[in-house]
Protein backbone atom coordinates (compact mmCIF):
# COMPACT_ATOMS: atom_id res chain seq x y z
CA UNK A 1 0.00 0.00 0.00
CA UNK A 2 0.92 3.25 -0.60
CA UNK A 3 0.22 6.55 1.72
CA UNK A 4 0.71 10.07 0.84
CA UNK A 5 2.72 12.00 3.50
CA UNK A 6 2.55 15.54 3.88
CA UNK A 7 4.57 17.98 5.57
CA UNK A 8 4.43 21.30 7.12
CA UNK A 9 6.93 23.95 8.47
CA UNK A 10 10.20 23.02 10.13
CA UNK A 11 9.60 19.09 9.16
CA UNK A 12 8.86 20.53 5.26
CA UNK A 13 12.24 22.32 5.54
CA UNK A 14 14.09 19.39 6.72
CA UNK A 15 13.31 16.71 4.48
CA UNK A 16 13.16 19.83 1.67
CA UNK A 17 9.76 18.11 0.37
CA UNK A 18 6.40 19.06 1.18
CA UNK A 19 4.61 15.58 -0.05
CA UNK A 20 6.03 11.93 -0.07
CA UNK A 21 4.91 8.85 -1.19
CA UNK A 22 5.55 6.36 1.51
CA UNK A 23 5.04 2.14 0.33
CA UNK A 24 4.44 -0.06 3.02
CA UNK A 25 3.28 -3.54 3.93
CA UNK A 26 -0.22 -4.06 4.13
CA UNK A 27 -2.12 -3.67 7.50
CA UNK A 28 1.02 -0.92 8.68
CA UNK A 29 -0.22 1.51 11.36
CA UNK A 30 0.63 5.08 11.86
CA UNK A 31 3.70 3.60 13.97
CA UNK A 32 5.08 1.77 11.40
CA UNK A 33 5.07 4.60 8.81
CA UNK A 34 6.50 6.79 11.33
CA UNK A 35 9.50 4.15 11.63
CA UNK A 36 10.02 3.88 8.07
CA UNK A 37 10.13 7.59 7.52
CA UNK A 38 12.75 7.78 10.10
CA UNK A 39 14.86 5.40 8.29
CA UNK A 40 14.42 7.38 5.05
CA UNK A 41 14.83 10.90 6.47
CA UNK A 42 17.04 10.23 9.24
CA UNK A 43 16.61 14.28 9.54
CA UNK A 44 13.42 13.65 10.33
CA UNK A 45 14.29 12.42 13.61
CA UNK A 46 15.05 15.50 15.99
CA UNK A 47 11.23 16.54 15.39
CA UNK A 48 9.16 13.82 15.48
CA UNK A 49 9.15 13.31 18.90
CA UNK A 50 6.92 16.42 18.76
CA UNK A 51 4.84 15.70 15.67
CA UNK A 52 1.16 14.17 16.11
CA UNK A 53 -0.38 12.53 12.96
CA UNK A 54 -3.24 13.25 11.27
CA UNK A 55 -5.00 10.80 8.64
CA UNK A 56 -7.20 12.30 6.38
CA UNK A 57 -7.22 15.16 7.92
CA UNK A 58 -8.48 13.90 11.24
CA UNK A 59 -6.09 13.25 14.78
CA UNK A 60 -5.08 9.92 14.83
CA UNK A 61 -3.00 7.73 17.46
CA UNK A 62 -0.06 5.58 16.33
CA UNK A 63 -1.92 2.59 16.32
CA UNK A 64 -4.32 3.72 13.86
CA UNK A 65 -4.42 1.69 10.81
CA UNK A 66 -3.23 2.81 7.23
CA UNK A 67 -5.17 2.10 4.00
CA UNK A 68 -4.11 2.70 0.38
CA UNK A 69 -3.99 5.83 -0.63
CA UNK A 70 -5.05 8.10 3.13
CA UNK A 71 -3.61 11.20 3.34
CA UNK A 72 -1.03 11.38 6.23
CA UNK A 73 0.32 14.77 7.82
CA UNK A 74 3.14 15.09 10.26
CA UNK A 75 1.67 17.75 12.09
CA UNK A 76 4.42 19.93 14.59
CA UNK A 77 3.27 22.49 17.27
CA UNK A 78 1.10 24.68 15.85
CA UNK A 79 1.35 28.28 16.34
CA UNK A 80 -1.45 29.89 14.96
CA UNK A 81 -3.59 32.67 16.10
CA UNK A 82 -2.32 36.20 18.03
CA UNK A 83 1.56 36.56 18.21
CA UNK A 84 1.33 35.76 22.39
CA UNK A 85 -0.83 32.71 22.10
CA UNK A 86 3.10 31.01 21.27
CA UNK A 87 5.21 33.04 23.16
CA UNK A 88 3.86 31.88 27.11
CA UNK A 89 0.91 33.33 28.05
CA UNK A 90 2.54 34.86 30.41
CA UNK A 91 -0.72 36.08 32.33
CA UNK B 1 -17.67 32.38 8.39
CA UNK B 2 -14.58 30.17 8.43
CA UNK B 3 -11.91 31.84 6.01
CA UNK B 4 -8.15 30.93 5.46
CA UNK B 5 -6.53 33.43 2.84
CA UNK B 6 -3.29 34.63 1.92
CA UNK B 7 -5.04 37.70 1.47
CA UNK B 8 -5.03 40.97 3.85
CA UNK B 9 -7.87 40.30 6.41
CA UNK B 10 -11.05 43.06 6.37
CA UNK B 11 -11.66 42.84 10.39
CA UNK B 12 -14.96 45.77 9.36
CA UNK B 13 -16.48 43.43 7.01
CA UNK B 14 -15.39 40.09 8.68
CA UNK B 15 -17.48 41.72 11.84
CA UNK B 16 -20.47 42.52 9.60
CA UNK B 17 -20.92 39.47 8.58
CA UNK B 18 -22.00 38.51 12.65
CA UNK B 19 -23.86 41.70 12.99
CA UNK B 20 -27.73 41.10 13.22
CA UNK B 21 -30.38 43.38 14.23
CA UNK B 22 -31.19 41.34 17.33
CA UNK B 23 -27.57 41.18 18.38
CA UNK B 24 -26.41 43.39 20.91
CA UNK B 25 -22.75 42.75 21.15
CA UNK B 26 -20.50 41.88 19.19
CA UNK B 27 -16.49 41.29 20.45
CA UNK B 28 -13.61 41.25 17.50
CA UNK B 29 -10.58 40.06 18.59
CA UNK B 30 -7.48 41.46 16.19
CA UNK B 31 -4.02 39.53 16.45
CA UNK B 32 -1.56 41.56 14.32
CA UNK B 33 2.14 40.60 14.11
CA UNK B 34 4.09 41.98 16.94
CA UNK B 35 7.57 44.23 16.52
CA UNK B 36 9.60 41.29 18.59
CA UNK B 37 9.51 38.28 20.32
CA UNK B 38 11.47 37.75 23.92
CA UNK B 39 13.24 41.50 22.86
CA UNK B 40 14.63 39.91 19.73
CA UNK B 41 13.44 42.04 16.82
CA UNK B 42 10.73 40.89 14.09
CA UNK B 43 11.63 41.90 10.92
CA UNK B 44 8.37 39.94 9.47
CA UNK B 45 6.59 36.69 9.45
CA UNK B 46 5.56 33.60 7.31
CA UNK B 47 2.60 31.87 8.63
CA UNK B 48 1.74 28.24 6.58
CA UNK B 49 -1.08 26.36 7.01
CA UNK B 50 -2.98 22.67 6.33
CA UNK B 51 -5.86 24.25 4.86
CA UNK B 52 -8.45 21.54 4.27
CA UNK B 53 -7.86 20.69 8.16
CA UNK B 54 -7.39 24.45 9.68
CA UNK B 55 -10.89 25.14 8.17
CA UNK B 56 -12.23 21.82 9.28
CA UNK B 57 -11.30 22.58 13.20
CA UNK B 58 -11.69 25.83 12.51
CA UNK B 59 -15.69 24.88 11.76
CA UNK B 60 -15.95 22.62 14.36
CA UNK B 61 -14.49 25.74 17.25
CA UNK B 62 -17.38 27.33 15.79
CA UNK B 63 -19.80 24.56 16.06
CA UNK B 64 -18.08 24.03 20.24
CA UNK B 65 -19.25 27.73 20.53
CA UNK B 66 -22.83 27.38 19.35
CA UNK B 67 -23.25 24.08 21.95
CA UNK B 68 -21.96 25.56 24.73
CA UNK B 69 -23.29 29.11 24.31
CA UNK B 70 -25.99 28.80 21.54
CA UNK B 71 -24.05 31.44 19.45
CA UNK B 72 -24.54 30.65 15.94
CA UNK B 73 -22.44 34.30 14.77
CA UNK B 74 -19.53 33.29 14.68
CA UNK B 75 -16.69 34.23 11.91
CA UNK B 76 -13.24 33.44 12.22
CA UNK B 77 -10.46 34.03 9.74
CA UNK B 78 -6.94 33.67 9.49
CA UNK B 79 -4.32 34.77 7.19
CA UNK B 80 -1.26 33.05 5.95
CA UNK B 81 1.95 33.29 3.89
CA UNK B 82 4.36 36.76 4.33
CA UNK B 83 2.87 39.18 7.00
CA UNK B 84 4.51 42.16 7.57
CA UNK B 85 4.92 43.84 10.96
CA UNK B 86 1.33 45.09 12.26
CA UNK B 87 -0.66 43.35 10.40
CA UNK B 88 -3.42 41.04 10.95
CA UNK B 89 -2.86 37.28 10.87
CA UNK B 90 -6.57 36.49 13.12
CA UNK B 91 -9.75 38.37 13.06
CA UNK B 92 -12.71 36.29 15.54
CA UNK B 93 -15.86 38.01 15.61
CA UNK B 94 -18.84 36.96 17.98
CA UNK B 95 -22.35 38.54 18.28
CA UNK B 96 -24.66 37.68 20.68
CA UNK B 97 -27.37 39.14 22.51
CA UNK B 98 -26.25 39.46 25.27
CA UNK B 99 -22.44 40.81 26.23
CA UNK B 100 -20.80 38.49 28.44
CA UNK B 101 -21.79 35.54 26.20
CA UNK B 102 -19.82 37.13 23.18
CA UNK B 103 -16.49 37.98 25.27
CA UNK B 104 -16.86 34.70 26.16
CA UNK B 105 -17.28 32.83 23.26
CA UNK B 106 -14.50 35.19 21.76
CA UNK B 107 -12.05 34.56 23.42
CA UNK B 108 -12.58 30.42 24.07
CA UNK B 109 -12.24 30.83 20.05
CA UNK B 110 -8.89 32.00 20.11
CA UNK B 111 -7.56 30.38 23.13
CA UNK B 112 -9.15 26.83 20.81
CA UNK B 113 -7.20 28.00 17.79
CA UNK B 114 -3.87 27.12 19.53
CA UNK B 115 -4.21 23.74 20.90
CA UNK B 116 -5.06 21.98 17.23
CA UNK B 117 -5.48 24.12 14.36
CA UNK B 118 -2.43 22.62 12.16
CA UNK B 119 -1.11 26.68 11.44
CA UNK B 120 2.47 27.26 11.87
CA UNK B 121 4.12 30.51 12.20
CA UNK B 122 8.02 31.71 10.92
CA UNK B 123 9.67 34.65 12.79
CA UNK B 124 12.25 36.46 10.84
CA UNK B 125 15.34 38.24 12.53
CA UNK B 126 17.92 40.54 11.38
CA UNK B 127 20.18 37.00 11.50
CA UNK B 128 18.41 33.96 11.20
CA UNK B 129 14.76 32.89 11.13
CA UNK B 130 12.83 30.13 13.99
CA UNK B 131 9.60 28.12 13.76
CA UNK B 132 7.28 29.37 16.96
CA UNK B 133 6.64 26.54 19.24
CA UNK B 134 9.34 24.07 18.48
CA UNK B 135 11.14 25.24 21.55
CA UNK B 136 9.70 25.01 25.07
CA UNK B 137 6.50 22.78 23.67
CA UNK B 138 7.73 19.32 23.68
CA UNK B 139 4.88 16.82 22.85
CA UNK B 140 5.18 13.60 22.19
CA UNK B 141 3.40 11.65 19.03
CA UNK B 142 -0.10 11.72 20.22
CA UNK B 143 -3.72 12.76 19.83
CA UNK B 144 -5.21 16.12 21.53
CA UNK B 145 -7.42 14.62 24.01
CA UNK C 1 -9.14 58.65 22.29
CA UNK C 2 -11.97 59.60 24.18
CA UNK C 3 -15.18 60.64 21.51
CA UNK C 4 -18.61 61.39 22.04
CA UNK C 5 -20.45 61.99 18.73
CA UNK C 6 -23.97 62.51 16.27
CA UNK C 7 -22.43 60.96 13.87
CA UNK C 8 -22.28 57.39 13.05
CA UNK C 9 -19.16 55.31 14.03
CA UNK C 10 -16.53 53.95 12.08
CA UNK C 11 -15.08 50.63 14.19
CA UNK C 12 -12.14 50.16 11.93
CA UNK C 13 -10.92 53.74 12.30
CA UNK C 14 -11.50 53.75 16.41
CA UNK C 15 -9.92 50.22 16.10
CA UNK C 16 -6.99 51.40 14.44
CA UNK C 17 -6.41 54.08 16.75
CA UNK C 18 -4.89 51.62 19.46
CA UNK C 19 -3.21 49.20 17.16
CA UNK C 20 0.51 49.70 17.80
CA UNK C 21 3.37 47.44 16.59
CA UNK C 22 3.91 45.57 19.82
CA UNK C 23 0.37 45.21 20.66
CA UNK C 24 -0.32 41.51 19.76
CA UNK C 25 -3.86 41.29 20.63
CA UNK C 26 -6.93 43.83 19.83
CA UNK C 27 -10.37 43.51 21.16
CA UNK C 28 -12.67 45.65 20.08
CA UNK C 29 -16.52 45.73 21.15
CA UNK C 30 -19.57 47.09 18.97
CA UNK C 31 -22.61 47.77 20.66
CA UNK C 32 -25.56 48.25 18.45
CA UNK C 33 -29.51 48.58 18.63
CA UNK C 34 -31.46 45.52 18.63
CA UNK C 35 -34.77 45.66 16.99
CA UNK C 36 -36.41 44.52 20.21
CA UNK C 37 -36.43 45.06 23.90
CA UNK C 38 -38.49 42.59 26.24
CA UNK C 39 -40.21 41.00 22.85
CA UNK C 40 -41.49 44.70 21.73
CA UNK C 41 -40.42 45.15 18.53
CA UNK C 42 -38.38 48.72 18.87
CA UNK C 43 -38.18 51.05 15.07
CA UNK C 44 -35.62 53.18 16.21
CA UNK C 45 -33.65 55.40 19.60
CA UNK C 46 -32.66 58.09 20.83
CA UNK C 47 -29.32 58.71 23.30
CA UNK C 48 -29.02 61.55 25.05
CA UNK C 49 -25.77 63.09 26.88
CA UNK C 50 -24.56 64.95 29.33
CA UNK C 51 -21.24 65.67 27.33
CA UNK C 52 -18.80 67.49 29.36
CA UNK C 53 -19.66 65.09 32.34
CA UNK C 54 -19.93 61.79 29.80
CA UNK C 55 -16.51 62.88 28.44
CA UNK C 56 -14.76 63.42 31.77
CA UNK C 57 -15.99 59.64 32.82
CA UNK C 58 -14.90 58.10 29.79
CA UNK C 59 -11.07 59.99 30.18
CA UNK C 60 -11.39 58.24 33.48
CA UNK C 61 -12.50 54.89 33.09
CA UNK C 62 -9.39 54.91 30.54
CA UNK C 63 -6.98 55.95 33.69
CA UNK C 64 -8.55 52.83 35.48
CA UNK C 65 -7.58 50.57 33.00
CA UNK C 66 -3.37 52.44 32.87
CA UNK C 67 -3.67 51.65 36.34
CA UNK C 68 -5.12 47.84 36.74
CA UNK C 69 -3.80 45.97 33.84
CA UNK C 70 -0.92 48.80 32.70
CA UNK C 71 -3.05 49.46 29.07
CA UNK C 72 -2.81 52.76 27.32
CA UNK C 73 -4.08 51.92 24.21
CA UNK C 74 -7.56 52.44 25.08
CA UNK C 75 -10.09 53.88 22.74
CA UNK C 76 -14.03 54.80 23.88
CA UNK C 77 -16.71 56.36 21.39
CA UNK C 78 -20.09 56.46 22.19
CA UNK C 79 -23.00 58.33 19.70
CA UNK C 80 -25.76 60.17 20.76
CA UNK C 81 -29.00 61.39 18.93
CA UNK C 82 -31.31 59.35 16.85
CA UNK C 83 -30.16 55.85 15.99
CA UNK C 84 -31.67 53.10 13.67
CA UNK C 85 -31.80 49.29 14.51
CA UNK C 86 -28.49 47.50 13.75
CA UNK C 87 -26.12 50.89 13.99
CA UNK C 88 -23.67 50.92 16.55
CA UNK C 89 -23.62 53.20 19.63
CA UNK C 90 -20.76 52.14 21.36
CA UNK C 91 -17.42 51.15 20.66
CA UNK C 92 -14.83 49.98 22.88
CA UNK C 93 -10.79 49.37 21.60
CA UNK C 94 -8.50 47.87 24.13
CA UNK C 95 -4.88 46.90 22.45
CA UNK C 96 -2.62 44.81 24.52
CA UNK C 97 0.88 42.56 24.37
CA UNK C 98 -1.10 39.97 25.54
CA UNK C 99 -4.91 39.15 24.96
CA UNK C 100 -6.40 38.06 28.24
CA UNK C 101 -5.56 41.72 29.42
CA UNK C 102 -6.96 42.65 26.27
CA UNK C 103 -9.99 40.51 26.65
CA UNK C 104 -10.57 41.51 30.47
CA UNK C 105 -10.17 45.56 29.84
CA UNK C 106 -12.51 45.81 27.36
CA UNK C 107 -15.02 44.10 29.15
CA UNK C 108 -14.40 46.28 32.46
CA UNK C 109 -14.99 49.48 29.87
CA UNK C 110 -18.23 47.90 29.02
CA UNK C 111 -19.20 47.08 32.35
CA UNK C 112 -18.19 50.52 33.86
CA UNK C 113 -19.74 52.67 31.22
CA UNK C 114 -23.39 51.54 32.56
CA UNK C 115 -22.70 52.54 35.80
CA UNK C 116 -22.12 56.07 35.49
CA UNK C 117 -21.29 57.99 32.99
CA UNK C 118 -24.36 60.48 31.95
CA UNK C 119 -25.78 58.76 28.98
CA UNK C 120 -29.05 57.87 28.02
CA UNK C 121 -31.47 55.75 25.92
CA UNK C 122 -35.14 56.53 24.67
CA UNK C 123 -36.89 53.68 22.84
CA UNK C 124 -39.25 54.28 20.03
CA UNK C 125 -42.45 51.34 19.62
CA UNK C 126 -44.84 51.13 17.24
CA UNK C 127 -47.20 52.56 19.87
CA UNK C 128 -45.12 54.67 22.71
CA UNK C 129 -41.51 55.40 23.78
CA UNK C 130 -39.50 54.82 26.59
CA UNK C 131 -36.43 56.15 28.43
CA UNK C 132 -34.94 52.80 29.46
CA UNK C 133 -33.74 52.66 33.00
CA UNK C 134 -36.25 54.01 34.84
CA UNK C 135 -38.25 50.63 35.55
CA UNK C 136 -36.75 48.26 38.15
CA UNK C 137 -33.80 50.08 38.54
CA UNK C 138 -34.85 52.43 42.03
CA UNK C 139 -31.82 54.17 43.15
CA UNK C 140 -32.40 56.51 45.56
CA UNK C 141 -31.30 60.21 45.64
CA UNK C 142 -27.79 59.70 46.04
CA UNK C 143 -23.91 59.19 45.25
CA UNK C 144 -22.25 55.81 43.54
CA UNK C 145 -19.79 55.08 45.38
CA UNK D 1 -26.98 82.93 45.00
CA UNK D 2 -27.78 81.33 41.21
CA UNK D 3 -27.44 77.73 40.72
CA UNK D 4 -27.91 76.89 36.92
CA UNK D 5 -29.39 73.66 36.84
CA UNK D 6 -29.18 71.07 33.76
CA UNK D 7 -31.82 68.21 33.09
CA UNK D 8 -31.74 65.29 31.06
CA UNK D 9 -34.09 62.61 29.73
CA UNK D 10 -36.97 61.65 31.47
CA UNK D 11 -36.38 64.67 34.10
CA UNK D 12 -36.12 67.12 30.91
CA UNK D 13 -39.23 66.25 29.70
CA UNK D 14 -41.57 66.31 32.57
CA UNK D 15 -40.33 69.76 33.57
CA UNK D 16 -40.13 70.69 29.80
CA UNK D 17 -37.10 72.64 29.74
CA UNK D 18 -32.95 71.97 29.80
CA UNK D 19 -31.70 74.16 31.82
CA UNK D 20 -33.48 76.13 34.40
CA UNK D 21 -32.11 78.97 37.16
CA UNK D 22 -32.82 78.54 40.63
CA UNK D 23 -32.19 81.10 42.94
CA UNK D 24 -31.18 79.96 46.63
CA UNK D 25 -30.22 81.59 50.18
CA UNK D 26 -26.50 81.93 50.83
CA UNK D 27 -25.29 78.39 52.31
CA UNK D 28 -27.68 76.07 50.60
CA UNK D 29 -27.11 72.64 49.97
CA UNK D 30 -27.97 69.91 46.97
CA UNK D 31 -30.85 69.70 49.39
CA UNK D 32 -32.44 72.84 49.84
CA UNK D 33 -32.00 73.10 45.86
CA UNK D 34 -33.86 69.54 45.30
CA UNK D 35 -36.79 70.86 47.74
CA UNK D 36 -36.98 73.96 46.07
CA UNK D 37 -37.18 72.60 42.73
CA UNK D 38 -39.86 69.84 43.87
CA UNK D 39 -42.00 72.62 44.98
CA UNK D 40 -41.23 74.60 41.51
CA UNK D 41 -41.94 71.79 39.25
CA UNK D 42 -43.98 69.31 41.09
CA UNK D 43 -43.45 67.22 37.80
CA UNK D 44 -39.91 66.73 39.35
CA UNK D 45 -41.22 64.85 42.07
CA UNK D 46 -41.99 61.34 40.67
CA UNK D 47 -38.72 61.00 39.11
CA UNK D 48 -36.57 62.59 41.90
CA UNK D 49 -36.03 59.69 44.30
CA UNK D 50 -34.43 57.60 41.55
CA UNK D 51 -31.89 60.90 40.56
CA UNK D 52 -28.24 61.07 41.31
CA UNK D 53 -26.98 64.99 41.37
CA UNK D 54 -23.61 66.28 39.46
CA UNK D 55 -22.08 69.42 40.77
CA UNK D 56 -19.70 70.90 37.96
CA UNK D 57 -19.84 67.65 36.12
CA UNK D 58 -18.60 65.84 39.54
CA UNK D 59 -21.32 63.18 41.24
CA UNK D 60 -22.00 64.60 44.97
CA UNK D 61 -23.52 63.76 48.22
CA UNK D 62 -27.15 66.19 49.17
CA UNK D 63 -24.98 67.46 51.83
CA UNK D 64 -22.63 69.46 49.30
CA UNK D 65 -23.24 73.30 49.71
CA UNK D 66 -23.50 75.28 46.33
CA UNK D 67 -21.47 78.15 45.21
CA UNK D 68 -23.03 81.40 42.97
CA UNK D 69 -22.80 79.58 39.58
CA UNK D 70 -22.54 76.34 40.18
CA UNK D 71 -24.06 73.71 37.41
CA UNK D 72 -25.92 71.25 38.76
CA UNK D 73 -27.40 68.60 36.78
CA UNK D 74 -29.85 65.63 37.78
CA UNK D 75 -29.09 62.63 36.66
CA UNK D 76 -31.85 60.15 36.22
CA UNK D 77 -30.54 56.58 35.81
CA UNK D 78 -28.19 55.80 32.78
CA UNK D 79 -28.48 53.78 29.94
CA UNK D 80 -26.00 54.50 27.91
CA UNK D 81 -23.69 51.57 26.30
CA UNK D 82 -24.58 48.15 24.88
CA UNK D 83 -28.49 47.00 24.63
CA UNK D 84 -28.58 44.71 27.21
CA UNK D 85 -26.44 46.61 29.68
CA UNK D 86 -29.74 47.92 31.02
CA UNK D 87 -32.16 45.22 30.41
CA UNK D 88 -31.64 42.91 32.78
CA UNK D 89 -27.80 41.39 32.11
CA UNK D 90 -29.83 38.13 32.36
CA UNK D 91 -26.27 35.60 31.85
Amino acid sequence: MKARVRLFAILREKVGASELTIVLPEHSTVADLMKEMAHQYPALLDGIAHTMVAVNTEYVQQSQLLHDGDEVALIPPVSGGAPDIQTGDTI
Amino acid sequence: MILLTRKPLDPDAITATVHGDANGGIVTFLGATRNETAGRRVLYLEYEAYEDMAEKILARIAQEIKERWGITDVSIAHRFGRLEIGEVSLVVAVASPHRAEAFAACQYVVDRIKQDVPIWKKEFFENGEVWVGMEGHPRPLSVPR
